[in-house]
């Protein structure tokens, strides 16, 4: 049946004008196959322009319209609406580059309206095409779920509560608050963590619309934007959450005196019992107990001292199980942050060899008051070191550990520095190779630090080993080359300190799979887009803050997790979200059950059905990228917007004059 | 690009072995000279991480003057802790290349000498001599130095551990047809 | 065919995936960079849509070269679309030199939303390249060949002629 | 019966004779045979490859092609002629052109490289393709109590060849452990010796080798161990010297592993070649001796 | 004289298995003829040219043609016999699209004159003499087929109405073909008589096929044993099953050998080639061109494998070849 297609060119001024004659370009449109009408203005996108579109298709009966104006990026659903208003499908539209494309980066007048001819003609040949599609709405529910309670997820959960909405923050660890609540003092405003976090912690803990479930993991995510399925498993602490108050008497009555079990929480500086607190201010404020050293809970054989401590509370109990819960919501937070680099992997800086060598991450707790030495910087030979050195750039710019530039250790090697120095007073030398001070008072900072006297020696650290083998002392020889100097420097030191690279969580690929998103080579969460969509991802309704998406100090962090709360918000206020309806669609009756399109798709939105032992597509799930319709070797996928025929007419098009 | 090649392109490309080392990738972080154990003794003019500056900064002459690549016992041990993937040792082979075949060297280097008796040595018998080699350093060395080495060479001959005559391989024709097949020109001289 | 090479304009038809060469696109028209006017983009959601089909048929349809623009690895908006592109693409090479469709005729780049100086370049270079190698001309090939068809077509439809007037 | 071409090298022929014959003796203990090449030359050493090339890949490329004939993988005892050899069929695999012209010039003595053969260090055969334990089976007299300092050096593992642990290997403190003996830890173990420096720049070299020599001391050890000739010659022919030249009093003897091996299989000391340093290695001995089991 | 149906079968170039294939009726074969008039097959009834002239236009009720058209001759016949037939099929690979006869279409005319009548190494021929189109001496006078520059598929040369696909066609197409034409029941024109599915649809391995496959190595059959219970494809072998049209109940599998695609694309699908291009491309692993160049090294000659049986029909018909050779092939 013969069409009715109009076509409009917009003038854009004389932004199109000026380099395409539209008139001749609008009168060549009405000679083509099906066109009815062409038209010309000086700005279709103006309320005139799209009364007109919407009059014709009354009038003139329309059943099609090209729309040959800017880039469709930036008007085609203006478009799409005014023809919608006129009573037509909105996708019986196609819009027409001519600016963009065309006026705005050629030349010569002649062949820029040559070219807008024949894009308009493949336009024509291809709307004729167009079938009639709706949009689809799918509903958002309301609840969250946020995943890590470090500094990022504990912001992003109180935005999203205080706006009212329902918020479940899932923490693997015992206690809430991350790396950060290990930390003594933050760069470059030198206030202490403990001060500025643990705040916000007892907020999380006490908010009506947060539930907290420490020592849990997520198991199971099903369902897509809007409607996922999440399945949490709770760990047993052998103590029930609501019963203990953290009174600590259990932990006073342990059958062991003295701790004697490395502490998680101060990296091994100190030793707990089986029965322990993470820390002072650990939230929940719940004593829990460790399976694998429990006397009751490995032979069975114990006094259970702790149970009479404990006395009417009845808070321990030994026969705890883990406890699967299952939640629905419409959009998830992921904040599972980073782990340290592991010096071990470079054996010549003397990690685990010499007792001398700490990771920065260990000072911390070391110059930390509720630390293991009660922020006295002691070593393990229980002296105060007289000199340090600390290490840049360890586990970071490398390429034989990471390549990338950790962006953090700078900062916290100098507010190291700093921190060593007031403490002990020693010698302290950074052993840098770049100083990267990219922040708000950071450069501050580091004339600050440099001020105090602290030695900065341009140079990687190449060798670390003992300043006299054998007599016993503890000094060790830090080797770099000056190059600044350019000699090579040795300096004996008491204390070394590794400035650690930050490296995405061991279990970062199977969270991937988990969520369905993905990871760049390194580990670290992909966003969507690097500079338009930092705390999305490919998977809608799935948003990323804080360390796990790459390095970043606190600042960013914070402003990520709010970023990551306001998208949340967004989708959740809107109610329901609108799916683009340039799905891929299969049609059974062709499908061959050829399995070749299921690997093709990155959302797995495909999948068989093994009775019709076909493939069937998940709209919900599916994007609309159309590589499995490329890959379909029968045919049996097509793509609304953009069926095979669609673009064969398109390519006709543009070339038919030839 | 420039149509006449760098420094740094002729040196990078000199060897198979050095095929497109990266030394544009450089950042100057000294792992290379504080790795080195003869830079560390303070023995090379120039660290091997300037070497590099050098290069990159195309000082061809300074570059060559320097006693540094000279100075490398092959330890590869800037290699393999390069965080930026560069083989400096084979970069110092290609600057030794470089400087023989360009007779470029420092004066009183006994590294351009040594290297080339060795070599003729091979070429005329397919084994190395102890001895012989002596001869392109010995006239180096200072008296008592002299002596010193006389002695440690006198022992090691009372304990038959140097050989008297220069050992030879049997089918030597062929060996030197071998070698003329690589480099056709200049007899190798017997 | 006989037309001299230094008029020839080349017809290069181009397929860019809407998140990162698309975009580019737009990006070097807004910045009003210039290029030559030869090129016909044809938007694909992703590169990976790409169905070697398109790619003969503009060739069949008188394209003279056929350009694929897509994200960088990596950089995919549909996570790995442009590693199937990739694969697509570089059999497709192969068997297109088979078929007598020379490299430079037919040309794969990743080029991100923030590139609008690469299009410039990669077309203004695209241009240059098939100016140098001269008109494909498929449709008038295809013709060529047909031709010694005719002979017997007109001596058939003679024959019809007769036949007609017999009756 | 196992079976290797062996390419000595040219310092195993007198210079080393020591570490030779105390390899095939013990081998011949754990029933691996040495079949030396027919004919091999000099391996290149250092100082070849930045003369030229060419030559240098030439050389190795042709005692490769003489081991192919043989059909047998080579082994060499050298950490050098390792690393030569090693990467020469590397590269030639890795650049057939590069292997045409060789090939080409191999043609002169009918010879031609496929690389068929891999290349072995000495201690390789030990640690891997004999392995520990048939080690340990053969210990007659073990070497408990003996402080040994294994020093890996340079090139046997330097530059990566394969993936293996670059920065601490243990596989040399193993093979010592298993002979009886006590491997002390020894910082320096991975540092360099000077190599040819010892010629070209002696004072450099003393220098090195006295920072290893005061390592090993310093953990105590009663001997050093190495698994190249140019190491041993450096670390113990030049010992006095540096003695003279830094006033130390360093009197450490320094055997092959193999020839530590040989003691440990009981073997009389003269047939693996002691007897012949210059730092006498008599307390080793006795040591042996002291404790047989 | 009898008022049955008039058939007739006629060959162009082909290998004769078409032909063979009408015979592999079997009994069923009786009943074709008991219900038809065959009134033209010249490979297996003694017919001549003249005969067909004789006849009436659009006498002939249908006439099957298998082969590709290569030569004048051929062209003609196709024509003489599309004036005289009501319905004209194009029966096997070749007439419906090409087929083998088509992979000529790489080389010009000249190459493979020279090749075969000089450069083969069984050709002794020093005068080089040629195949002439016209031979005269003393008074006697020759006229031969000319060989065209470009081999075509039937409906590439004249007007087809239907197509019977396979190398060669299964005898089950060609009995329900002849059934639907005598009981007038014909789908429209332009239709291909076979299933409009692909292969594996039919394919006994059809569940043996993981759902993930990422092939790092293709192999080709002689160079593994292939399980005969498991998917070729997942086994690393270039299977066209997933592209190709169905109806021909996987035969070649059910003999452990991959689907080389005799039956053609689907109806969807344009360029048979170019879809078999992107599907395998699609399942070989690799994400750079290093390692992915690699992988399709185990596809040595795309063409002559993805257009084995149809490079006529491919969208660019074959080689062009560089100007300055002769671009009328």
């Amino acid at each position: 049946m013969s069409k009715r297609i109009g076509v409009y060119i917009c003038h854009c001024g004389t932004n199109i004008a000026g380099m395409v004659d539209v008139k001749a370009v609008a009168e060549y449109a009405a000679t083509l196959p099906g066109v009815v009408l062409g038209r010309d203005y000086k700005y279709m996108c103006s309320d005139p322009g799209q009364e007109w579109i919407k009059e014709d298709i009354k009038d003139q009966k329309l059943d099609r319209v090209v729309v040959a104006a800017c880039s469709p990026l930036l008007h085609e659903r203006t478009f799409r609406t005014a023809a919608a208003r006129g009573g037509l499908n909105q996708y019986y539209v196609q819009m027409v580059n001519i600016r963009e494309h065309d006026a705005w980066v050629h030349t010569d007048k002649a062949s820029a309206t040559e070219k807008a001819k024949d894009l308009i003609r493949a336009a024509v040949y291809r709307v004729a095409l167009h079938k009639p599609l709706e949009k689809k709405e799918v509903p958002i529910k309301p609840g969250v779920l946020i995943v890590g309670a470090g500094i990022a997820g504990i912001h992003a959960a109180l935005t999203l509560a205080n706006a009212g909405k329902k918020v479940y923050l899932v923490e693997r660890e015992p206690t809430i608050g991350g790396h950060m609540a290990k930390f003594d003092k933050t760069f470059p405003t030198l206030d202490c963590a403990a001060c500025i976090l643990t705040p916000k912690m007892t907020s999380v803990k006490n908010h009506p619309n947060i539930t907290m479930w420490t020592y849990s993991d997520v198991t199971k995510v099903d369902g897509f934007v809007g409607n996922y399925k999440v399945t949490v498993r709770r760990n047993p602490r052998y103590v029930i959450e609501n019963l203990c108050v953290g009174c600590s008497e259990c932990i006073n009555a342990c059958v062991y005196k003295e701790g004697k079990f490395p502490d998680e929480f101060n990296l091994g500086l100190g030793k707990r019992k089986p029965v322990y607190l993470p820390f002072p201010q650990a939230t929940p404020l719940v004593a829990l107990i460790d399976p694998d050293t429990c006397i009751q809970l490995k032979t069975g054989k114990c006094k259970k001292t702790c149970i009479e401590a404990c006395g009417d509370r009845k808070a321990i109990d030994f026969e705890q199980e883990a406890e699967i819960k299952e939640i629905e919501v419409g959009t998830i937070i992921l904040a599972t942050g980073f782990k340290i680099f592991d010096s071990k992997r470079i054996p010549y800086y003397g990690y685990g060899t010499y007792p001398g060598v700490y990771t920065a991450l260990e000072v911390e707790r070391l110059v930390n008051a509720s630390g293991p030495t009660s922020g006295e910087l002691v070593m393990r030979n229980g002296q105060k070191p007289k000199s340090v050195a600390i290490v840049h750039c360890v586990g970071s710019r490398d390429e034989n550990t990471n390549k990338y530039c950790s962006r953090v250790c700078c900062m916290y090697s100098l507010k190291l520095a700093h921190l060593v120095k007031e403490r002990t007073g020693a010698e302290v030398y950074n052993f840098y190779i770049d100083m990267r001070t990219p922040g708000k008072g950071f450069e501050e900072f580091y004339s600050k630090v440099a001020g105090e006297g602290v030695h900065m020696i341009r140079g990687k650290v190449a060798d670390i080993y003992p300043e006299s083998p054998g007599n016993g002392s503890a000094r060790l020889v830090v080797q770099a080359e000056d190059t600044l100097l350019n000699m090579i420097r040795k300096v004996p030191v008491d204390m070394v300190v590794l400035g650690v690279g930050l490296e995405a969580q061991a279990d970062a690929n199977d969270v991937r799979r988990l969520f369905n998103i993905s990871c760049s080579n390194d580990g670290w969460f992909l966003e969507r887009h690097p500079k338009l969509a930092p705390v999305n991802t490919f998977t809608d309704g799935i948003f990323i803050a804080g360390c796990c998406q790459g390095p970043k100090d606190i600042p960013d962090t914070v402003a990520q997790a709010g970023a990551a709360a306001a998208e949340a918000l967004a989708l959740i206020d809107a109610g329901s979200i609108e799916l683009e309806p340039n799905t891929a669609y299969i049609v059974d009756t062709e499908c061959s059950g050829c399995k070749t399109c299921i690997p093709m798709c990155p959302y797995t939105a495909i999948s068989r059905n093994d009775e019709k032992k076909i493939a069937v597509i998940n709209e919900a799930l599916c994007k609309g990228c159309g590589t499995c319709v490329a890959a379909c070797p029968s045919g049996a996928i097509k793509q609304n917007l953009f069926e095979d025929e669609e673009i064969f007419e398109e390519i006709n098009g543009v070339l038919a004059h030839v | 690009m420039a149509d006449k090649p760098t420094f740094r392109d002729e040196i990078a490309g000199l060897l198979h072995a050095t095929m497109g080392n990266p030394l544009d990738m450089c950042m100057q972080c000294g792992t290379c000279s504080g790795t080195c154990p003869v830079a560390g003794a303070g023995f090379m003019d120039n660290s091997p991480r300037r070497i590099i500056a050098m290069i990159n900064a195309d000082l061809k002459q300074r570059v060559l003057a320097s006693n540094t690549y000279w100075y490398c016992a092959s330890c590869y041990h800037c290699t393999v802790r390069c965080p930026r993937g560069i083989d400096i040792t084979e970069l110092m082979y290609g600057l030794k290349r470089y400087a023989i075949w360009n007779k470029q060297s420092k004066e009183g280097l006994i590294g351009p000498v040594f290297s080339e008796t060795f070599v003729k040595m091979i070429v005329r018998t397919g084994r190395s001599y102890e001895p012989v080699l002596a001869t392109s350093y010995l006239f180096t060395l200072g008296v008592p130095e002299m002596l010193r080495e006389a002695q440690t060479a006198t022992s090691l001959m009372l304990k038959g551990r140097l050989p008297l005559l220069p050992a030879r391989i049997k089918r030597l024709d062929n060996f030197k047809r071998v070698l003329k097949r690589i480099i056709p020109l200049g007899e190798p001289e017997e | 065919m006989s037309e001299p090479t230094t008029t020839f304009e080349p017809r290069i038809v181009a397929f860019f995936c809407n998140w990162c060469t698309y975009t580019a696109a737009d990006l070097a028209g807004v910045s009003r960079m210039k290029y030559a006017p030869n090129i016909r983009v044809i938007r694909l959601m992703c590169s990976g849509r790409l169905d070697p089909q398109f790619v003969m048929t503009a060739f069949a349809k008188g394209a003279d070269g056929v350009l694929i623009g897509g994200c960088h690895p990596g950089d995919c908006h549909y996570v790995e679309g442009n590693y199937k592109t990739l694969r697509r693409a570089t059999l497709l090479k192969r068997m297109l030199a088979d078929l007598g469709i020379v490299d430079g005729r037919f040309r794969l780049e990743w080029i991100s939303a923030s590139e609008g100086d690469k299009v410039k370049h990669v077309v203004n270079d695209m241009v240059e390249k098939l100016r140098a190698l001269g008109p494909l001309n498929m449709p008038g090939k295809h013709k060529d060949w047909d031709k010694e068809m005719e002979e017997l077509e007109e001596q058939l439809q003679a024959q019809e002629g007769e036949a007609c007037h017999v009756h | 019966m196992k079976k290797y071409a062996y390419f000595p090298g040219c310092s195993l022929e007198k210079m080393a004779q020591s570490y030779h014959n105390s390899a095939i003796e013990t081998l011949r203990r754990l029933d691996v045979e040495l079949e030396e090449l027919e004919d091999w030359n000099c391996c290149g050493a250092t100082a070849y490859f930045h003369v030229d090339e060419l030559l240098a890949y030439t050389l190795s490329a042709r005692n490769l092609a003489m081991a192919e004939k043989q059909k047998l993988d080579v082994v060499a005892p050298c950490s050098g002629c390792y690393k030569n050899m090693f990467f020469t069929r590397a590269h030639l695999q890795h650049e057939p052109a590069l292997a045409d012209h060789i090939n080409f010039a191999l043609e002169a003595d009918d010879l031609k490289f496929n690389g068929t053969s891999a290349v072995r260090h000495l201690i390789e055969v030990f640690v891997q393709d004999i392995g520990l334990d048939a080690v340990k089976a053969k210990v007659t007299q073990s070497l408990k109590g003996l402080r040994v300092a294994p020093y890996y050096g340079c090139q046997i593992l330097r530059p990566r060849k394969d993936h293996e642990d670059v920065e601490q290997p243990r596989f040399f403190e193993d093979l010592m452990a298993a002979i009886g003996a006590t491997p002390v830890d020894f910082p320096l173990k991975l540092r360099c010796c000077g190599g040819a420096l010892i010629i070209t720049n002696r004072k450099a070299a003393l220098s090195l080798v006295r920072n290893l020599l005061q390592s090993a001391a310093a953990a105590k050890a009663d001997v050093i161990a190495t698994a190249c000739p140019l190491c041993q010659v450096n670390l113990e022919c030049y010992q006095k010297l540096v003695n003279q030249e830094f006033g130390t009093q360093f009197n450490l003897p320094v055997l092959y592993f193999t020839q530590l091996i040989g003691l440990a299989f009981g073997l009389p000391p003269k047939q693996l070649g002691i007897g012949t340093e210059l730092v006498s290695a008599e307390p080793v001995v006795c040591h042996a001796r002291s404790n047989p089991s | 004289m009898s008022t049955k149906p008039k058939i007739g079968f006629y060959w162009c170039a082909s290998c004769g298995g078409c032909e063979e294939s009408v015979v592999d009726l079997a009994e069923d074969i009786l009943m074709v003829v008991g219900a038809v008039d065959i009134v033209f097959w010249p490979c297996a009834m003694d017919f001549k040219k003249k005969d067909v002239e004789a006849m009436a236009d659009k006498s002939i009720v249908a006439m099957l043609i298998n082969g590709a058209i290569r030569t004048s001759e051929q062209e003609e016949m196709a024509h003489l016999l599309r004036r005289k037939s009501q319905v004209l099929i194009a029966y096997g690979s070749c007439a419906h699209t090409g087929g083998i006869p088509s992979l000529a279409n790489q080389f010009s005319r000249e190459q493979i004159m020279k090749y075969v009548y000089e450069d083969a190494p069984t050709m002794v021929n020093d005068q080089k003499t040629r195949p002439q189109t016209h031979y005269k001496d003393d008074g006697r006078e020759t006229e031969l087929p000319e060989l065209r520059n470009t081999v075509r598929s039937l409906d590439q040369v004249v007007d087809v109405d239907y197509y019977i696909p396979g190398c060669p066609p299964p005898p089950k197409l060609l009995k329900d073909a002849v059934v639907a034409l005598l009981s007038g029941k014909l789908p429209p024109k332009g239709t291909v008589l076979a299933p409009d599915i692909a292969v594996c649809q039919q394919c006994k391995r059809n569940d043996t096929k993981p759902q993930d496959i990422s092939l790092t190595e293709f192999k080709r059959p002689h160079q593994i044993i292939a399980d005969p219970e498991k998917c070729l494809l997942a086994q690393g072998l270039v299977c066209l099953g997933p592209a190709t049209r169905g109806g021909c109940d996987a035969v070649c599998i059910n003999g452990n050998m991959p689907c080389t695609g005799c039956f053609g694309p689907t109806s969807r699908v344009t360029d048979h080639g170019a879809k078999i291009l992107s599907y395998l491309a699609s399942t070989a692993a690799g994400k750079e061109e290093k390692e992915i160049t690699k992988t399709l090294a185990g596809v040595p000659d795309p063409v002559g494998t993805f257009y084995r049986y149809g490079l006529a029909k491919c969208l660019l018909r074959g080689k062009i070849h560089a100007t300055g050779e002769s671009n009328t092939r």
